[in-house]
């Protein structure tokens, strides 16, 4: 689904990975370590393709779609989350009608437990509400492959173990998934680490 | 997967950018205070005789109004930037094409229209003679368009920069200087009973050739301020 | 009365156009300044009510409950 | 007198006095009014000068002059609110701003049609004018600044700085503008002498006037009695309030 | 604690600010660019006769040197808002006033003073008589100082405001106008050979009541922005 | 050193404390925990003396500083590390000199392990770092109460625990602490746990 050769990544005059390669396949769930600065997000957003000047080598993709979450929510405080995610879904092409996208957009804010909260505008939530809200994406998006960086920041802990709990679903239905965490990740799951910052 | 078809994407969008818009009615009602406040500080500045502000009427109006625009052009892009929206835009399978024309025609739609409409107010207390109308409504109609076209490439060039400041005016207001020239020009021709044909000609001509090209300018320039943010 | 007739007093030698929209619209803001506030006190208490006789009808349903049991 | 400061604090003793007053106010101001109108329109006396078109006097000057009075009366809300955090004095600024702004538009658009038949134009640079428009702005700013903000209590006090900036601003901002239009002024327009007006026509311009006072009054009163409804809708006191009225109407 | 002794604190916080703006020195010369494109607009939209330009040129000095400012003023605060410098700034022990006139000071430094400095070149451009030069550095250096002060309470104001937007020219305007007429007005005076001195006066009598007074409402704003915020 | 009284906070029309009662003492940790929006950071903004509108009752502060740390962060991006160290200790009345104020800056900055970051501008470095940054505050500051909204959000393993460490040595110095995270604090000394939520 993903394939990385001999990336070489470079930032701030700080060389951070030199000749990685990395393999993604259906099913894998990949977990990014690393200390502070080690260049996690810097990899996760050439993976994406939202950086391409300061790093050379090949990044193949298969999958025609993905799904990226960074450390920006990319939402409009001034939407409610149902016409964030409302938004989403027109611009991520889902054509099965407007009453479908509305009950699937219901699904998604219960999935992350923001039931009540579905009409008050976004910068009126707490911080960890307006990651849910950005987390909801998970559940309404038909992207093969996930890039999350951090999708436990700022949540709460049980939300953190529905949220592996999704995870592991979306590999287990063939998607792939690479994200970085600083927390430990509970899942019986096998995950495949990488651990930067020895460059 | 082939994306969705494109004119309910492109509606989406338009859709989205004004509702966004009246969310906050302010940022709506604002160019118009703005183009009112500021030709209220012309004849402050330069006083009240009525003979004086007819002459410069027609200046003062589009220069006002292109001030205007360019202000509203400056912040189009930077929300976006700033919460992600825009990382996100370019990750969806729509054409890029299509959302960078439909933040424009939301913006031309908050400023540039409603400034041509109440334009005629603003030109009585100005004292413009009554027949330059309708020549002062069309240029700003044409005009207005063009310049939020060719703001919007300045805006997305400069929305990633850390240290770039209001530098959009440096880059913009040259690209505004034949606008200006054209629509000043009709109306002055208009308020002097001649026929301001020609210049619309040239604004029509320049909006079309704005329509097709500004779009993809737009679209590598926020490709290319996503990439450095 | 200054007038002779209704056409008279409508015409105003030739003023009657601007004195009378005047006062059409001083009579509309007269209107805006006395209905707007009355309507906008209105919807707050029926609003307000509407709230009050929920919270009356749910306290109802609970105070049978418990004596009940 | 300290107790009645007291009491002018305290919503429901406001709430419950307005009302008083504004029963017999409200039919008084709707009879001076009409009666005005009428009399400006039908029975005053045509000006030698300007006609009938001059009939508008009895709309134009009363809206001024009340309209700037508001903002004083807004400004001197705003100041007390802010020094002795009275809850009352912010509804009153609050309540002020629309109304100004509505005077203040009624007194620009009726002059602005006076001018069409005596000035041949709409519209004058002229320092009444001028300092009118300004007026203009700062209500709609007052209102917008309001609106904007999502927390009330912020928005009140955000709204009596302001005002309170604006109260050290005014007169200069009204002097300058009269030197301004001094140092300009083009020979060929002028007002009307005021002070040579026929008592037939200064009688129901001065009815008007207090006309216009008590509108303003009233407006206000029922405004500051919506915003108390508001604010304090959780309170036993409103609540005992409606709950009467909502049986009073249900039977 | 007592604090830290006062004069240091301010001049750390002016040199904080002015490091700042230096490492963003597009920023920097931002409003000298937009005073020279706009003052160069004029003639574009009006017309290059020169006596007519001469009569202006206060005029439009004045004005474009308004928003200048205006529009720098603006932006005084939102950054520092949005990256929470302001909530620390509140907690910090010193006094709010003395953070206040810094931000002020370090805005006029970087736009009153260098718009007054450069002004002399377009008044030359725009023909204005030379005799009318120190009128015009004069009444642009006092003027300006009582601008920024009064903008910044706008800025103050408006910071926390999400669905604000360009509000801040509402609301600040309106004061703008007594500056406006009496630096004109002293430039005006100048021209025609007479002396500017009254109105130069006046300006300098708003400055001292704006530097008295405007720091105190600019760190009430703060304190209800970051609160609302 | 902190007492709080009949607290009543109230948010976007929705009541998060209802008659709250906190003292906090010398020697105090305290952890504040509660699902993603029960009210943490808006109560610590109202502990801190930012919010003063959206609650009624009693705070009252005996210590006469105190350090926040909130959600933002309060760092200049276009500033280097050092320059937003020296500008806190400047503004914190700090009054021992340049070279005293320079030599605890070098000691705070290779507290949070910033070491050869000292001169990059703080938006060229990662989430984590600029986080660091903004912790090292903590080695700077003389205040007695700390107010901590998430300080470990965003920070690596080995940081949290370095972290936890300065925050022991605080309470046991005689300061006090008040702190939200959604992670496990992993320490010996005692905590003082209060549960949002149950308003
Ligand atoms: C948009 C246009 C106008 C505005 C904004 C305006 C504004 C004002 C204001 C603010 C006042 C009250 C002054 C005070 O209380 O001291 C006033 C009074 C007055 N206006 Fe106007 N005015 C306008 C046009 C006109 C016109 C066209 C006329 C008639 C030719 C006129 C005649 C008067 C008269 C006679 C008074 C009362 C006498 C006085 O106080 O001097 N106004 N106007
Ligand atoms: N700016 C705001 N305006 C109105 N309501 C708000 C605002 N911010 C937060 N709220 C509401 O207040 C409640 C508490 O928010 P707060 O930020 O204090 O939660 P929190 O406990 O810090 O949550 P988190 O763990 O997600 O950071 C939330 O329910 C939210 O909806
Ligand atoms: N905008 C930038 N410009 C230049 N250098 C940067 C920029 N952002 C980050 N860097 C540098 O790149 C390195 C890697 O940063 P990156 O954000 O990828 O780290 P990370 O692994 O995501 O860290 P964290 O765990 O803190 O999020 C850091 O050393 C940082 O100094
Ligand atoms: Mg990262
Ligand atoms: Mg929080």
């Amino acid at each position: 689904m993903l394939c990385v050769e001999a990336l070489v990544l470079e930032r701030g005059g700080r060389l951070l990975l030199n000749d990685f390669s990395l393999r993604v396949s259906a099913g894998q769930l990949v977990l990014i370590e690393g200390d502070n600065g080690s260049g996690k997000t810097s990899l996760l957003r050439a993976l994406a393709g939202l950086a391409r000047y300061d790093h050379t080598g090949s990044i193949r993709r298969s999958a025609e779609s993905l799904l990226y979450l960074g450390h920006k929510s990319g939402l409009k405080g001034l939407l409610t989350p149902r016409e964030n995610l409302a938004w989403y879904c027109q611009s991520h092409s889902q054509s099965h009608g407007r009453d479908q996208r509305n009950a699937d957009i219901e699904a998604a804010l219960a999935a992350v437990d923001l039931v009540g909260f579905e009409d008050v505008l976004c910068h009126n939530l707490s911080a960890g509400q307006q990651r849910r809200v950005n987390l909801a994406r998970l559940y309404l998006s038909p992207a093969p492959l996930w890039l999350l960086d951090e999708p436990f920041a700022a949540i709460d802990r049980t939300g953190v173990v529905g949220l592996v709990r999704t995870l592991v679903q979306q590999v287990e239905r063939g998607g792939a998934v690479v994200m970085t965490s600083h927390q430990a990740l509970q899942t019986d799951h096998p995950i495949t680490r990488i651990r930067l910052g020895q460059a | 997967m082939s994306g969705a078809p494109l004119l309910p994407f492109l509606s989406a969008c338009l859709r989205r950018q004004l509702l966004l818009a009246f969310r906050r009615p302010l940022e709506i009602a604002n160019p118009l205070l703005f183009f009112l406040l500021v030709v209220m500080l012309f004849p402050l500045g330069i006083g009240p005789d009525p003979r004086q502000l007819a002459e410069f009427a027609p200046g003062i109006l589009w220069i006002v109004a292109l001030l205007a625009t360019l202000l509203a052009a400056e912040s189009l892009f930077r929300v976006d930037f700033e919460d992600g929206t825009l990382e996100q835009l370019l990750l969806t399978p729509q054409p890029l094409y299509l959302s960078c024309l439909s933040y424009v025609l939301a913006h031309w739609l908050l400023t540039g229209l409603p400034l041509t409409l109440v334009a005629p107010l603003f030109a009585v207390m100005l004292q413009l003679p009554p027949p330059a109308l309708p020549a002062l409504m069309l240029s700003l109609l044409l005009g207005t368009a063009v310049l939020s076209l060719v703001g919007s490439i300045g805006a997305a060039l400069t929305v990633g920069l850390k240290r770039g400041g209001l530098l959009i005016s440096l880059l913009i207001i040259p690209f505004y200087v034949p606008v200006l020239i054209f629509g000043s020009g009709a109306v002055q021709f208009a308020a002097l009973g001649n026929s301001a044909q020609p210049q619309l000609l040239v604004l029509g001509g320049m909006l079309s050739l704005a329509i097709a090209l500004a779009p993809f300018a737009i679209a590598a320039g926020l490709r290319i301020s996503v990439d450095a943010g | 009365m200054q007038f002779d007739s209704l056409a008279a007093a409508l015409a105003m030698n030739g003023h009657g156009g601007y004195v009378w929209s005047v006062y059409l619209i001083a009579a509309l803001v007269v209107v805006f300044l006395l209905l707007g506030p009355v309507l906008r006190s209105r919807r707050i208490m029926l609003e307000r009510l509407g709230q009050l006789r929920r919270e009356q009808a749910a306290q109802n349903k609970e105070v049978p409950l418990a004596s009940g049991s | 007198m300290w107790s009645f400061f007291h009491k002018l604090g305290s919503p429901p003793w406001l709430y419950a006095i307005s009302g008083k007053i504004l029963q017999w106010l409200l039919p008084v101001t709707l009879l001076l009014l009409a009666v005005g109108a009428v009399w400006g329109l039908l029975y005053a006396p045509a000006d030698f000068r300007q006609g009938n078109s001059y009939r508008i006097i009895f709309v134009h000057v009363p809206a001024s002059v009340v309209a700037l009075a508001g903002y004083y009366v807004m400004a001197t809300a705003g100041a007390i609110s802010l020094i002795w955090k009275m809850k009352m004095a912010d509804v009153a600024m609050r309540s002020c701003a629309p109304i100004g702004a509505a005077l203040t538009f009624l007194a620009l658009l009726s002059g602005a049609v006076w001018g069409k038949p005596t000035w041949g134009t709409w519209w004058i640079w002229d320092a009444r004018v001028t300092s009118m428009l300004v007026l203009f702005f700062l209500y709609v700013g007052v209102i917008s600044l309001y609106e904007a903000f999502d927390n009330e209590v912020a928005a009140a006090r955000a709204c009596a700085v302001l005002s309170l900036v604006g109260t050290v601003n005014i007169p200069i901002i009204y002097k300058s503008v009269d030197w301004w239009y001094s140092l300009h002024q083009p020979a060929s327009i002028k007002f009307t002498e005021e002070s040579s007006m026929h008592s037939d026509m200064l009688a129901p311009l001065l009815l008007m006037i207090v006309a216009f006072y008590c509108l303003f009054i009233c407006s206000l009163l029922l405004y500051m009695r919506g915003e108390i409804l508001r604010r304090e809708g959780t309170t036993h006191w409103v609540r005992k309030l409606l709950l009467d009225a909502g049986d009073a109407h249900a039977v």
